[in-house]
């Protein structure tokens, strides 16, 4: 089938969101949809869906101009959409996600055993080790992402939608799902896939369209087109990620874990000296997740011996603890751990550090407007507003926001962890996050330690990297020496592999 | 600058008499029955001797009840006839009131400063119903048996009509002996109740309450326990009276009992006595008649069924 | 057999507050030997019966994230309505019933209209209702009705099989409830709007016309459930009729495990919560308990009842799809924040979490 | 002084129910002349005191994401107390007042201690102490103690400067909170617990001991507003102080613009709020509306108050504290899902976000 928009515009109060936006997407073809953050992307994917009305411009299904689109009408006309913020629900079993409003019944009942069959049908064309009854509650980030596909092949659909499906999966769940879509492409599928990630989108992608402001500024067939290519396309002038500048051969360990054992995991010895970013690179289940948060103080039962500066501390008993030991963290679910969506951005990026404030028990809004300042200009957050809730931001300046509360004048941490750093976040604004950060290393001769599932990311942030895998460091790797493709390897080389379905 | 709230300017209660063109009345309890049929009958009497009546809307509230006669502290009205869920909360708004130059007349009590009162001891009628169950008990069950009291411990009048009905029982007939006591207030509530307890004392013969629609409750736990209607050895009875309490009475069954009020009185005491203090001529105690209704006194009971129509 | 006991046996497991029901009747019974009576039962179930009725539509209406906050003055509203025709000659019971039963929808059509359509907060607009329906049904019969014939007088007392007529009637909407969630596509589309009704939007499901009937039930339960109660007592007094009764549903419905945030509950647990509340009433009544002490005692069972069942949850550890190492959810970082034993963020108001 | 104009007009802008409740005030004021009185206004702020002391302390409860409501019967506790100590010679009026705080700020720590540190819904947790402590106030004076002499009847009728103390008390108790939750680190962290506990948490904010302390401030104000209430009447009758009390400040709560799901309101709007309830009902009275039809009329009002509110809330932008464009409250899917005006999904309670 065929699916085109023309002239669709989308208004915000005084956003644009899109402008006048003119695109066709076609049976059996992957259609990259890029753009930094706050392009429109999930805007226009929002109006395809039904859920959002556009301000103006129309929507052509098969030639047929369709007025007033519905999520209801949506679906039965065959377009599904895998929603950036994953629209299944904990609470339901696999089997409930998949036929939600599309139950298949015998009279008024629900047919539990023909929805059974049909399911784990589904789920095997997925290729996921789901079962129909188990609670979506229980399933790893990948598997879920796995059951929303599945949910939309039930509605037979003949558009299918990805909004960042690949944000938080691990590396192999990636892989996998990209081979997912390439079988649904064969099959005459047509798919809107959109990513921040340049490697996917050469490995998928048959046409490209790149957003910017609101408007289509660049679409091309992917013959001929290379990455610097696109880059130019997304924000308009060349550049790459950059490198982090050489830690000096004298420099002090900031940050020492010495057995540090988390639950039934093998004990972990690491160090990261000051000015040095090391990343934790693994496969899904890897442990690097348990292992920042227990550094955090987040996560109980752990026992070993930890240094700051040299000076032996005890595992901190919660985030308060660990905060008042110079140890800051920003989690991998920026909608649920880290962002306070009502709150305005300075009240996001002032929350942690308000104490540290000399004088009194009182705030100061100028000194809190001059520490959001200084925060808004180096990561040249966009909108700088410090009055606007932060739900208004885009994916990639909420993250500014949030790395903001530990990177900023007034911090005193020491050592900073942070899980995927840069989900979600375009390459502008990725750009911005790694110079930052790395100068932040450089500059306040601070530890950082990293999880991340991109080898970009790795060598962009990374002096060192450790490559983990249940729990356990399996090697160490310069990053200097090292490259994406032997990062890649070693994800797809056979590391026995943790079971995917647990979370 | 520092003092204590006084009435707003106005004549002190003490200078001669006062003519009574409108009254308010602050019955606080507009939840029971009663209420919707005081202020119908008290609105008949009052527009036929041509004087204005108002109710407030205390909504079973001690904190409203106070609001709203501090709200008509300030208005036009002459007198007012409160009902005192808590008598000492009110004695500051008596004084007010009659600072303001505006009768106060306590019904159902006594306060010390205060224009009049339409009295009568709650303590009393709970003795007048417990001693006329103790007498049944006497002569319909040899003076020995199993009674029930249904008790109202959340406020001063149901605790002084609980522990008359207990002393009129206790005195007019010893050998009944008291098995349990238990709060209830609502039908509902009754009902609950007497059911829970008659499944520990099957046999009772004797069911008080201090409130009368818990009567009602209770009589229907009887009958839904199997009790004969017309059971002989049976003795329900409750304070205030009740168009269904009187309609089963009425009808010969064992609702056997009924202090009250006669809401005839009552209404036209409601009008009639603030108007005759004004004038200076009613003594400072009205003594609301408070009679005992059982099948024997017909006149009152087809009397209090009609006002209750 | 012994599979049945088994089956028993897992339930038990499940629901810690059936336990403490079960200790609560032992003891009881023990110490009074009065519980356990027919009579006795059969009184409890009667009062059962009519928070029941009220109680199953409600915890729907909580499981899809709504709340009504009237049913107290809506089953008042019933009763009057039900009394009035019952009263006029020419209302036959089941007119007098069907009457009850449609004023209480009314009442619902607008808590639910306001709620869902208007995109108010139910517990507001419930909270006006709340009053605003008490003193209608006071204006409808300033005084009570009372002293309706038997027919209408058989829903109150009447006996089929030697069980009350509203005790049957409550057990079969229960069942029926109880299927509708569990095995119609509405029933789970009931919960989908109660964990996250962006989502359900976005699947298609109707996020308001569902809620909006879920309104409507209550309301026609709570007049029914009104019509018994006239029935029972053999009058209506408006201002007396299911005072307060909101909170003692609310709470049967909280006890029965269903979550104020949505999302979470079943029918079953709701009937373990008002026979809860139901025996433990009579069972401090059978022990002369005084007045003011049954207060104390009967608001520290609450508190005990909730903590238990949450005790039991907490030590259940989280459903793994593979044998992979279970970690209870102590360990989860959650566990140290309050969102604790509740992994969907939606579920985050922990004043409305139970 | 045009500015000061300028600024009032933006007050206005900010909250329709203030503007409500000027023409309320007008209205009743031109049909009646009797409201703006000094004297009729005296009693309603000596009332709108009582309900400001605890709705206060209770909306930053709720903005934390808990509810307290047992705070009627800890008012009663409070008021109970203060009487007995007042009334035993030794107990100056200064004691008794303490007396009656610390009462209710160890309600306060039950509550607190259980809904926070024990992780039970408060909701539960505190419909338990709302019976308990109603008991226990009864068992510790069954019957009402009274006639306080001056010194205590001081808090209740004193004037300074022609106001009554309990109003100065509780303006002041509304100022220091406002400031507290606008201006302190701490009254930030009481926001961002409400908005996202897990990332307050993760934040290094407490999130127990934060709300655990407003639990205790809460109960100490009930406690407080109980010494007032007993001071004012004379008396302190165990059953009937504060009956009912949760739903009147939690009305005022909601009204002032709090969201039951958490993180959202001010002070500002709790004023508002109480003053709205104050003055409804003393206008009702006024307008001499009758005992039943006032029910329904404040009924209706509670529901056109939110819905005039929320109205406005969907046309008017988000303040911006800089010339950023103003991008105006959600549209986009949720516009269209019950969501409505509230994105985050932590929000997603519809019953309880008002
Ligand atoms: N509900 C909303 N209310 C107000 N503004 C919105 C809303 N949704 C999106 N916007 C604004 O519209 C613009 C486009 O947002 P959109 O989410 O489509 O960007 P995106 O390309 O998906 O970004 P990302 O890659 O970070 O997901 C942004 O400026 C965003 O702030
Ligand atoms: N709440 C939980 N319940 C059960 N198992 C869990 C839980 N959280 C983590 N695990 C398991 O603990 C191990 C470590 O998980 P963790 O998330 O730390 O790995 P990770 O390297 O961060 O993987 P990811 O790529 O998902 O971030 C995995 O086996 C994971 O399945
Ligand atoms: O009739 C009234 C009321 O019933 C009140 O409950 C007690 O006093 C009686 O006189
Ligand atoms: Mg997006
Ligand atoms: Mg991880």
């Amino acid at each position: 089938m065929t699916v085109s928009v023309s002239k669709l515009t989308k208004r915000y109060g005084a956003t644009l969101a899109l402008d006048s936006v003119d695109l066709t997407f076609r049976s059996g073809e992957v259609h990259a949809l890029l753009g930094h953050n706050g392009a429109g992307k999930s805007t226009l994917i929002g109006c395809l869906g039904g859920g959002t009305t556009p301000t103006a411009g129309s929507i052509e299904i098969d030639g047929v101009v369709t007025e007033g689109l519905t999520p209801g009408s949506a679906i039965k006309a065959g377009i599904a959409v895998i929603y950036q913020h994953l629209s299944v629900m904990d609470g339901l079993s696999v089997m409930d996600n998949i036929f939600l409003g599309q139950e298949l019944h015998r009279g008024p009942l629900i047919d539990r055993s023909a929805q059974r069959l049909r399911a784990s049908e589904l789920l095997g064309r997925v290729k996921s080790s789901a079962r129909p009854d188990d609670l979506v509650g229980d399933l790893s980030m990948g598997q879920r992402q796995l059951v929303e596909i599945a949910k939309a092949l039930e509605r037979d659909a003949r558009l299918l939608i990805l909004d960042e499906p690949t944000a938080s999966l691990s590396a192999r769940e990636s892989e996998a799902l990209g081979q997912l879509v390439l079988q649904l492409k064969t099959e005459g599928i047509a798919i809107v896939y959109v990513t921040h990630l340049l490697e996917e989108v050469m490995r998928l992608a048959d046409q490209v369209s790149v957003l910017r402001n609101g408007r289509k500024v660049w679409s091309h067939t992917i013959e001929g087109i290379g990455k610097s290519d696109l880059v130019t396309a997304i924000s308009g002038e060349q550049s790459g990620f950059g490198v982090p500048e050489p830690v000096s051969p004298d420099a002090p360990v900031v940050l020492g874990l010495s057995g540090i054992e988390v639950h039934d995991a093998p004990p972990v010895d690491l160090k990261v000296h000051a000015g040095e970013a090391v990343a934790l690179y693994g496969l899904i289940g890897a442990g690097r997740t348990r292992l920042l948060e227990t550094l955090f103080g987040a996560r109980a039962g752990a026992r070993g011996e930890l240094r700051v500066d040299g000076q032996p501390i005890r595992i901190p008993r919660d985030p308060a603890e660990a905060i008042a030991r110079g140890i800051g963290f920003v989690p991998s679910d920026r909608k649920t751990q880290g962002l306070f969506p009502d709150f305005s951005a300075l009240e996001n990026t002032v929350l942690a550090v308000q104490r540290h404030r000399g004088h009194g028990l009182w705030r100061s809004a100028r000194w809190e407007r001059e520490l959001f300042t200084a925060v808004a200009s180096g990561m040249r957050l966009n909108p700088s507003a410090p009055g606007l809730p932060a739900r208004s931001f885009s994916g990639g300046n909420q993250q500014k926001l949030v790395i903001g509360r530990w990177v900023n004048p007034a911090s005193s941490i020491r050592v900073l962890l942070l899980d995927d750093p840069t989900q979600g976040v375009d390459v502008g604004a990725r750009e911005e996050i790694y110079r930052i950060l790395r100068q932040e290393a450089h500059t306040r001769q601070i530890a950082i330690l990293f999880a991340t599932n991109e080898p970009e990311e790795v060598l962009a942030l990374g002096h060192r990297c450790l490559i983990m895998a249940q729990g356990r460091i399996l090697r160490e790797i310069r990053c200097a020496d090292s490259s994406p493709e032997q990062l890649l390897d070693i994800v797809h080389s056979a590391v026995p592999s943790a079971p995917a379905g647990v979370r | 600058s520092c003092s204590t709230i006084t009435a707003s300017a106005g004549a002190p209660s003490s200078s001669g008499p006062k003519t009574v063109k409108k009254i308010l009345v602050d019955y606080p309890f507009t939840s029971l029955p009663i209420f919707g049929i005081l202020k119908s009958q008290v609105e008949t009497v009052a527009k036929e001797k041509n004087v204005a009546v108002e109710f407030t809307n205390d909504n079973n509230d001690l904190t409203q009840q106070v609001s709203n006669l501090t709200t008509y502290l300030n208005s036009d009205i002459d007198a007012v006839i409160s009902f005192p869920m808590d008598a000492s909360s009110l004695g500051g708004l008596a004084k007010q009131y009659m600072d303001a130059g505006k009768l106060w007349i306590t019904y159902g009590g006594d306060m010390s400063q205060q224009s009049g009162s339409l009295q009568f001891s709650f303590r009393d009628s709970g003795e007048q119903l417990g001693k006329n169950a103790g007498e049944w008990a006497k002569q319909a069950i040899g003076g020995m048996g199993k009674a029930i009291i249904l008790k109202d411990d959340a406020t001063q009048m149901g605790q002084e009509r609980t522990a008359g009905l207990v002393a009129g029982l206790h005195e007019s007939a010893p050998g009944v002996q008291i098995v349990a006591q238990e709060q209830a207030v609502t039908p509902q509530d009754a009902l609950t109740a007497t059911n829970a307890l008659l499944s520990q004392y099957p046999d009772v013969n004797i069911v008080l309450t201090a409130v009368g629609d818990a009567g009602q409750g209770a009589y229907q736990a009887l009958i839904g326990s199997g009790r004969p209607a017309d059971s002989s050895t049976t003795y329900v009875g409750g304070l205030d009276a009740n168009k269904f309490a009187l309609e089963q009475m009425k009808a010969g069954t064992f609702y056997r009992g009924i202090v009250t009020i006669s809401p005839d009185d009552i209404s036209n005491a409601m009008v009639d006595y603030p108007v005759s203090v004004g004038a200076g001529t009613a003594k400072p105690l009205f003594n609301v008649p408070v009679s005992l209704v059982t099948p024997d006194t017909k006149d009152a009971l087809d009397a209090l069924l009609r006002s209750f129509q | 057999m012994s599979t049945s006991l088994a089956r028993f046996g897992r339930l038990l497991g499940r629901s810690p507050l059936l336990i403490l029901l079960i200790v609560l009747v032992i003891v009881v019974q023990l110490m009074t030997g009065a519980q356990l009576t027919w009579p006795n039962l059969r009184g409890v179930l009667l009062d059962s019966a009519v928070t029941l009725t009220i109680a199953a539509p409600l915890a729907m209406l909580v499981i899809a994230g709504q709340i009504d906050l009237s049913v107290g003055s809506t089953l008042a509203l019933g009763g009057v309505i039900a009394g009035q025709v019952a009263n006029n000659g020419h209302g036959s019971t089941l007119v007098a019933l069907l009457a009850a039963i449609l004023a209480g929808a009314l009442v619902g059509v607008v808590n639910g209209a306001l709620s869902t359509y208007g995109r108010l907060s139910s517990f507001i607009v419930t909270l006006g209702t709340l009053t605003a329906v008490r003193g209608a049904a006071q204006l409808l019969s300033p005084t009570p009705s009372g002293n309706y014939g038997p027919g209408f007088g058989f829903l109150g007392v009447g006996l089929v099989a030697a069980v009350p007529v509203s005790v049957w009637i409550s057990v079969l909407l229960v069942v029926v409830l109880a299927a509708f969630l569990a095995w119609t596509p509405t029933g789970r589309h009931v919960y989908a709007i109660g964990i996250n009704p962006e989502a359900a939007y976005l699947s298609g499901i109707h996020v308001r016309r569902v809620p909006f009937g879920l309104f409507v039930a209550c309301g026609a339960a709570a007049g029914l459930a009104g019509a018994f109660t006239a029935a029972r007592l053999n009058s209506a007094p408006a201002g007396q009729l299911g005072l307060g009764f909101e909170l003692t549903a609310l709470t049967a419905v909280l006890l029965g495990g269903v979550a104020l945030t949505g999302g979470k509950g079943s029918m079953g647990g709701v009937v373990v919560g008002v026979l809860f509340l139901g025996l433990l009433k009579n069972g401090l009544t059978l022990l002369h308990v005084t007045t003011f002490w049954q207060q104390v005692a009967s608001g520290l069972a609450l508190i005990v009842a909730v903590a238990i069942s949450l005790l039991s949850q907490r030590v259940r550890p989280v459903r793994t799809v593979d044998p992979a190492p279970a970690i209870p959810e102590e360990s989860g970082p959650a566990d140290l924040s309050p969102a604790a034993h509740d992994t969907n963020p939606a579920h985050k108001s922990l004043a409305m979490s139970s």
